[in-house]
């Protein structure tokens, strides 16, 4: 078998990609990345005639179906003295999130160790629980990709299930008991097949990796145990000098998750809702005493050191950031964590 | 592709910075990738040399960045602008937003900026170098073997297709020839939205508007926006949001930051180029322009520092809001 | 027959020195109007902040009229000409995002007219209620 | 957290017999904030208001909420009655349940719902209700004037006559205005000299008022009660002080050719000059363009001839500083240019010519010594042609005229025809009009003797050319009720033209933060109910500068003005309405919305230095609102992007709560 620790791999023709998901559908929610007008790809229910978007990513990342921008939690109601407090979450269905990157599966490892861990976080653990993550592998990295410098295999994403798209086939393969759930159920749209293709294909896709940019971005000088070294850097202040403080990187990141609680009167009740925050805005996290990171400097590098520094030192080196490649494209100034990690880390090799 | 180059303007900067008339220079930084371009404060000449860039994707409008630069400051900056930048530079003058002694402002001509998303949708993924040719923007990418050319008129911007004016409303120093204010098709789109039914309308906004992920980018780097504490920051302005909380508060920011920039926005399109959602924000600016150009006569913010913004003047015999949607449906 | 039908609700803004004072005379003549309608006095039209329209939509108002004095009457010269300016413009733009259009009114009633204040909110109730529930700007959170 | 006593008023049956007044205290008492709910008869009655009282004290209410009628009814009294009870009285609001709820709506279920949401309305609005207290100024005793015509003379001898010093500020070397300038008066006929100089007179004589002659104003600071003024004193280069006004140095001058002002150029004066004989003060004054010692050194003849030794070439500009507590605007009008009037030959010959030099050609202290001789030649006009409307009520051309009616030319035409036809019978007079607008008291009667008695021909028309040839001037016009053109001949043509505001009205409205219509008039408070004070505090208009006006109008306005400056000089403080416009100054953005649509100009900015949210310090341009100034009207408040603008006693977040309220 190509892939260690895989029992079988199975494949569907292109041509019966179609049924493949209404047979998903039957019995879960199906979610998959489908273009816009122009082009952007996002992620949206599927329905009979929904076409996959072969786009290499999305614009948001699938976070949201974990961990939503917003999300309601609980409501207040008072009737004189008394007040009633209902839990008013919604329940999900099951639900398989289709086409997911090698990038943002890697994403759900990021968020779980904050959101699973004592105390877990039981809105996303629910949401975990009943979502299927089938992944999808690259063929065409684009230049703003480094998710290779996060040890991550852009030909080989993880996941529940894995697949890899060829000219005329879908290949599938189960890698968690989700998974195998979910592909005893297509049993029948599916057949046995070899890896051949799906190792041609992964030989090529790593060829082009190396070719990338940014292939060879070098994240040793980060992880734990740097904050001295970098938190006073100088370099801190030309890099985030144009910083607008707006939330675009944090938005479309895939492992951001910081979240504010916030409480929104209907006039009939009081909603307790979370929804995201950026450490990027000026409000973030205000206390009644002001604010713990007064300039956009301040803010700038929270968010960088929080993704190669404070994370890696608190989850056994792992970086909170997996080279997806969002905020490289959407920065409105266009600074990012590589252009960080070239300043920062590049100041050693002089 | 930009008529003066950048050894022109790097020259110009250099002089200034060693002749200790500017202490700085706003200017565009290359960043990783051919188009990926940063506005960046320089102060030396060495880093000009280095950094500094000037081409088809330095779009970025510096004049923002002087409310927060002329404060921290007592010496001189130079801003390098583009004729449209001058208009937001005069409005925020005319509001004094910043100390126009501590600023020497260098207007540049353009021949309008292209847009990152056209090129990467014809030239496709994996873009490593791009080349300004007589031809058109020569993009090499990891999956074609020759460059793909992108004749100008492809990858302009549309906010640079629509373009208002290539002259200069001000400067101190004027590099190149001055151009002419243009006529623009610019209200064209406005006017295709206000023929379709409300329902049609409705329906489009709808869609637009559903995609915002509220990342303030728009509003971040408006240079209209510069109020010290947004009212949508202000957890007693009654307004604070963070997130879009259904479709309401989607329509409710954009459409009071649409009015809090009515007759104060130049129209210089940095909203719709910045949204990560590419939802077209600068139609509801221009909403705003048109209805006003209409009912109370041309006006162009920026086009003069102290001109009386349209919503903080009046006639005696303005039009009725009634009458506003009747003429609406006489043009529909 | 028609019990269970909502009724819209209608927030109007009324200026101290003109319109507040022609409601006030509307109520003197006995000059009925639905009761859906619930003025909010300010001292001059021209307080009212856009805001608050978007605000009474989205926690379930159907339709919204601003009041006051007429142009040239203006109890501060001349504050309802920039309400009249800035409610073209808004109410333009709630047109254009496709949100019905009638909705939303600016009338200028005096002091004097009581008849007028009556008649024009009989008038807008009606046009409000043949349009339904106000679905285009309404927060679904505030109906839970 | 409030607490908040709610008393809801049955007024008899007026509101109880639609709303159960019983259900609506019910339902608000358990409103957030509500410690005591109750409800009564009569509740503005005696009994009633000792109720709010007592509650007040028994309960510690911070906060209530009266349900009755109109808060234009009884706001007032309830207010007191909390005020007695020693309760803030901004800590009240009104449920308007009568009014606008039990006298509109017939059913009582209606009723009684729609009373219980405008209580909550109410009372959502008192939870954010802060005290308030109305700001006091004191009032400098002192007005200013500024102009000295007759508006400004007469309201400077009002004010002065109630015993308030004024200062008359004046930019010619003399007081006395376009009148000094006329013949006769219409409609009585008596010499404008005679009823005016007697009162310039009374004003040089009065030791309450002082005349800063040859002087603008350069600076106003300040506001209602409080204003500092700078007044530049132009160097005359004569000591007043010293000058007794004998004119031997007028005589003596050896520059003779310097066109007469006062004349309108159509005769010399001296390079040191008094402007007439009964100029006020009676001081000479040296004009710096004609006067060679001024300008090369070279002479010196006045100072010689001058017994008192008043002469002062080296003297300077001198700026006066002065507090006033009233400002009154008096700066008159003048008539438009004839330049742009090509068709009736204004330029081309000198026997076109304004009504006003024709007022200098018939004035016995005129150029001609009051005999009616043609500019030209100096001989004796046959045939005048008195063209109305030049430029007035001429719509269509905008760029060389106005818009709106002059006023005053009917009846000086009219007077001119007939002070024509009285004193030479064999001139024939011709006056081409639009319409003849003569509402005024002997007014029509006036003009009828002008056609009736005086026989002078009015035509109903406009001329369309006047022509120069040899030694006449060819009219030619239509005449729309014979449908006919018209030809005549005329000697002299005298052109009623339009008056505009003084130039220097628009700088001054500048200074003074006034209002000003597109033509340059100033703008009353309110058109027809405050109609001589201007929207900014403290700041009176007198006469022209307001719009167009004759004599009589002109002195009763003075005389209103005078009497609003008194009103208010009389008071010793003045007391603000607290519920103003205020600024959260970290919020400002200084970016100026504010001021600009703020009528009475309270809104001014300072630079101050912030401690930013970053730690570091900035100055920043913030906005002050000038709290005897602000009427409160919340036009800033909306103006303002930021929010910064809030306006007390009617705060966003109050409204907010209140639509909240109702929309619940």
């Amino acid at each position: 078998m190509c892939l260690k620790g895989v029992k079988r791999m199975r494949k569907c023709a292109l041509a019966n990609l179609d049924k493949l998901f209404a047979a998903i559908a039957e019995n879960a929610d199906l979610y998959l990345p489908v273009n816009d007008e122009n082009g952007a790809a996002s992620y949206k229910k599927w329905e009979e005639g929904t076409e996959m978007s072969d786009a290499l990513n999305t614009v948001k990342s699938p976070k949201d179906f974990f961990f939503p921008q917003s999300e309601d939690l609980m409501t207040f109601k008072t009737e004189g003295k008394n007040i009633e407090i209902t839990d008013i979450r919604e329940e999900s269905k099951d639900f398989v999130v289709f086409g997911v990157r090698a990038c943002d599966v890697r994403s759900f490892d990021i968020l779980d160790r904050v959101f699973i861990t004592d105390p877990q976080d039981s809105y996303y653990a629910s949401k975990r629980e009943k979502g299927v993550i089938v992944s999808m592998a690259c063929t065409r990295p684009t230049e703003t990709c480094f998710c290779a410098a996060f040890g991550i295999d852009a030909a080989a994403p993880k996941g529940d299930v894995t697949t890899w798209k060829t000219e005329a086939d879908l290949y599938l393969q189960a890698n968690t008991e989700k998974g195998e759930k979910l592909l005893a159920a297509l049993e029948a749209l599916t057949e046995e097949a070899d890896c051949a293709a799906v190792e041609a294909q992964q030989a090529k896709t790593r060829a082009i990796m190396e070719k990338l940019p940014l292939a060879g971005l070098d994240t040793e000088q980060f992880g734990g145990g740097k904050t001295k070294e970098y938190f006073d850097a100088p370099e801190w202040k030309e890099l985030s000098q144009s910083c607008l403080g707006c939330g675009t990187c944090t938005f479309v990141c895939p492992t951001c998750q910081c979240y504010d609680i916030k409480d929104f009167n209907t006039g009939r009740g009081v909603i307790r809702y979370r929804c995201w925050d950026s450490c990027m805005y000026s409000e973030f996290t205000r206390m009644a005493h002001g604010n713990n990171r007064n300039s956009q400097l301040e803010r700038f590098r929270q968010r960088f050191m929080h993704k190669l520094v404070y994370y890696p030192e608190n989850n056994d080196g792992i970086f909170g950031c997996v080279g997806c490649g969002r905020c490289l494209a959407k920065c409105p100034i266009s600074m990012n964590i590589v252009k960080v990690m070239k300043t920062l880390g590049g100041k050693k090799d002089e | 592709m930009q008529k003066i180059t950048r050894e022109v303007l790097i020259e110009k900067a250099a002089s200034l910075l060693n002749e200790g008339v500017v202490s700085g220079v706003l200017g565009w930084k290359q960043g990783e990738f051919a188009y990926d371009v940063t506005p960046a404060l320089f102060t030396t000449v060495d880093e000009l040399n280095e950094q500094f860039v000037w081409g088809d994707f330095c779009g970025a409008n510096f004049s923002k960045y002087l409310v927060a630069h002329t404060r921290k400051t007592q010496s001189k900056v130079l801003v390098f602008l583009k004729p449209c930048d001058t208009y937001s530079f005069n409005q925020l003058l005319t509001e004094h937003r910043f100390d126009r002694e501590k600023v020497y402002a260098v207007g540049i001509p353009c021949e309008g900026m292209a847009d990152v998303s056209k090129v990467k949708a014809i030239a496709g993924e994996g873009i490593t170098a791009i080349e300004s040719t007589e031809e058109g923007l020569a993009v090499t990418t990891l999956y074609n073997d020759a460059p793909v050319v992108i004749a100008y008129e492809d990858a302009l911007a549309e906010r640079c297709i629509n373009c208002k004016s290539k002259k200069h409303v001000a400067y101190d120093e004027l590099i190149g020839e001055e151009g002419d204010v243009l006529e623009s098709g610019r209200f064209d789109q406005v006017a295709a939205l206000e023929a379709m039914t409300p329902d049609e309308r409705f329906a489009f906004w709808q869609k637009e508007l559903s995609k915002c992920i509220r990342c303030n980018a728009c509003r971040d780097v408006c240079p209209a926006c510069t109020c010290e504490k947004c009212v949508f920051n202000n957890p007693v302005s009654g307004a604070e949001t963070k997130a879009p909380m259904g479709t309401f508060e989607e329509k409710m920011f954009h459409i009071i930051r649409a009015f809090h920039v009515a007759g104060r926005c130049t129209d210089c399109g940095e909203c719709s180029r910045v949204c990560p959602q590419d939802i077209p924000l600068h139609l509801l600016n221009r909403k705003f322009i048109k209805d006003i150009n209409t009912h109370y006569g041309e006006y162009q913010a920026g086009a003069e520092v102290g001109s009386r913004a349209p919503l903080v003047n009046y006639t005696t015999n303005d039009v009725e809001p009634g009458d506003v949607f009747e003429r609406g449906e006489e043009n529909a | 027959m028609q019990v269970n039908e909502k009724k819209p609700l209608i927030v109007a803004f009324c200026c101290n020195w003109c319109s507040y004072a022609g409601a006030d005379l509307a109520g003197n003549n006995r000059l009925a109007y639905p009761a859906d309608v619930k003025i909010i006095r300010v001292p001059c039209s021209c307080r009212v902040n856009p805001m608050f329209i978007l605000r009474a939509f989205q926690r379930g108002a159907d339709g919204v009229i601003i009041c006051g004095c007429h142009p040239g009457d203006c109890h501060y010269t001349s504050g309802n000409y920039f309400t009249r300016r800035r409610m073209a413009m808004l109410f333009s733009m709630l047109d254009y995002l496709g949100i019905e259009k009638e909705r939303t009114r600016v009338e200028w009633v005096s002091a004097a007219e009581g008849a007028k204040f009556a008649a024009t909110m009989n008038d807008f109730a009606e046009k409000v209620a043949a349009l339904g529930e106000n679905k285009r700007l309404e927060d679904l959170r505030c109906k839970k | 957290m409030q607490r908040i006593g709610v008393f809801v008023c049955w007024c008899g049956s007026n509101i109880a017999g639609t709303v159960d007044v019983q259900a609506v205290s019910d339902a608000l008492k358990n409103e957030p904030g509500v410690v005591f709910s109750t409800n009564y008869q009569y509740m503005c009655s005696q009994a009633g208001q000792n109720m709010i009282k007592d509650a007040i004290k028994e309960y510690r209410l911070t906060g209530i909420v009266v349900c009755s009628c109109s808060p234009r009814m009884h706001e007032a009294t309830f207010r007191k009655t909390a005020q007695a009870a020693g309760l803030n009285p901004y800590m009240v609001e009104i449920a308007n349940i009568r009014e606008q709820c039990s006298w509109v709506h017939k059913d009582i279920p209606t009723g009684t719902e729609k009373a219980i949401i405008l209580g909550k309305a109410a009372v959502a609005k008192v939870n954010l209700n802060a005290p308030l207290t109305p700001g006091e100024s004191p009032v400098t005793k002192r007005a200013l004037v500024i102009g000295g015509g007759i508006a400004g003379i007469q309201t400077a001898l009002d004010i002065a006559d109630a015993g308030f010093p004024v200062d008359i500020v004046e930019t010619k070397p003399t007081i006395g205005g376009k009148m000094a300038q006329l013949d006769k008066t219409f409609p009585t006929l008596d010499c404008a000299a005679c009823i005016l100089t007697p009162k310039m007179v009374d004003v040089a004589q009065n030791d309450k008022i002082r005349i800063f002659s040859y002087s603008e104003v350069q600076e106003v600071k300040g506001f209602v009660g409080n204003f500092d003024v700078k007044i530049k004193k132009k160097a005359r280069y004569v000591n007043e002080d010293i000058c007794t006004g004998c004119g031997a140095c007028t005589e003596k001058c050896p520059q003779k050719n310097v066109p007469n002002e006062f004349n309108l150029g159509m005769d010399n004066r001296r390079a040191i000059y008094i402007p007439f004989a009964q100029a006020v003060p009676k001081v000479a004054t040296i004009d710096p363009n004609a006067c060679n010692m001024l300008k090369n050194g070279k002479c010196g003849v006045c100072a010689k001839v001058c017994a008192a030794g008043a002469i002062d070439y080296k003297q300077q500009d001198q700026i006066i500083e002065e507090k006033y507590g009233a400002i009154v605007v008096a700066t008159g009008f003048n008539p438009i240019s004839m330049e742009k009037f090509d068709e009736f030959a204004y330029s081309q010959s000198k026997d076109v010519i304004t009504s006003l030099e024709f007022e200098r050609l018939t004035n016995a202290a005129g150029p001609t010594a009051g005999k009616l001789l043609r500019p030209s030649d100096l001989e004796h006009p046959h045939t005048i042609v008195f063209v109305q409307c030049v430029g007035s009520r001429c719509a269509a051309c905008a760029e060389k005229g106005k818009e709106y009616c002059s006023k005053i030319c009917c009846m000086y035409t009219a007077k001119h025809a007939m002070l024509v036809r009285d004193k030479y019978p064999d001139t024939e007079v011709y006056v081409f009009y639009i319409d003849v607008r003569t509402p005024g008291k002997n007014f029509d009667e006036f003009y009828r003797r002008a056609v009736e008695e005086y026989g002078v021909h009015y035509i109903k028309g406009m001329v369309g050319k006047v022509t120069p040839e040899g030694k006449k001037l060819k009219v030619q016009g239509s005449d729309l009720i014979m449908d006919e053109q018209v030809h005549i001949d005329a000697d002299l043509v005298v052109l009623a033209a339009a008056i505009e505001p003084d130039k220097s009205a628009r700088p001054l409205a500048t200074m003074l933060t006034a209002s000003m219509d597109t033509n340059d008039f100033f703008t009353e408070a309110h058109p027809k109910l405050r109609p001589v004070e201007s929207p900014t505090a403290g700041v009176f208009l007198s006469g022209a500068c307001q719009g167009p006006k004759d004599i009589p109008e002109t002195v009763s306005q003075a005389g209103a003005a005078a009497s609003k400056v008194i009103g208010l000089l009389a008071k010793d403080k003045l007391t603000g309405n607290p519920c103003i416009a205020s600024p959260n100054e970290l919020m400002c953005n200084g970016c100026s919305s504010c001021e600009r649509v703020c009528p009475y100009g309270a809104i001014t900015y300072v630079d101050k230095e912030f401690r930013m949210p970053d730690r570091t310090t900035a100055i920043r341009r913030v906005a002050q609102v000038n709290p005897a100034v602000c009427q409160g009207c919340g036009a800033c408040t909306v103006a303002c992007p930021s929010g910064a603008m809030d306006l007390r006693g009617f705060a966003s977040a109050q409204i907010i709560a209140e639509v909240d309220a109702i929309c619940k």
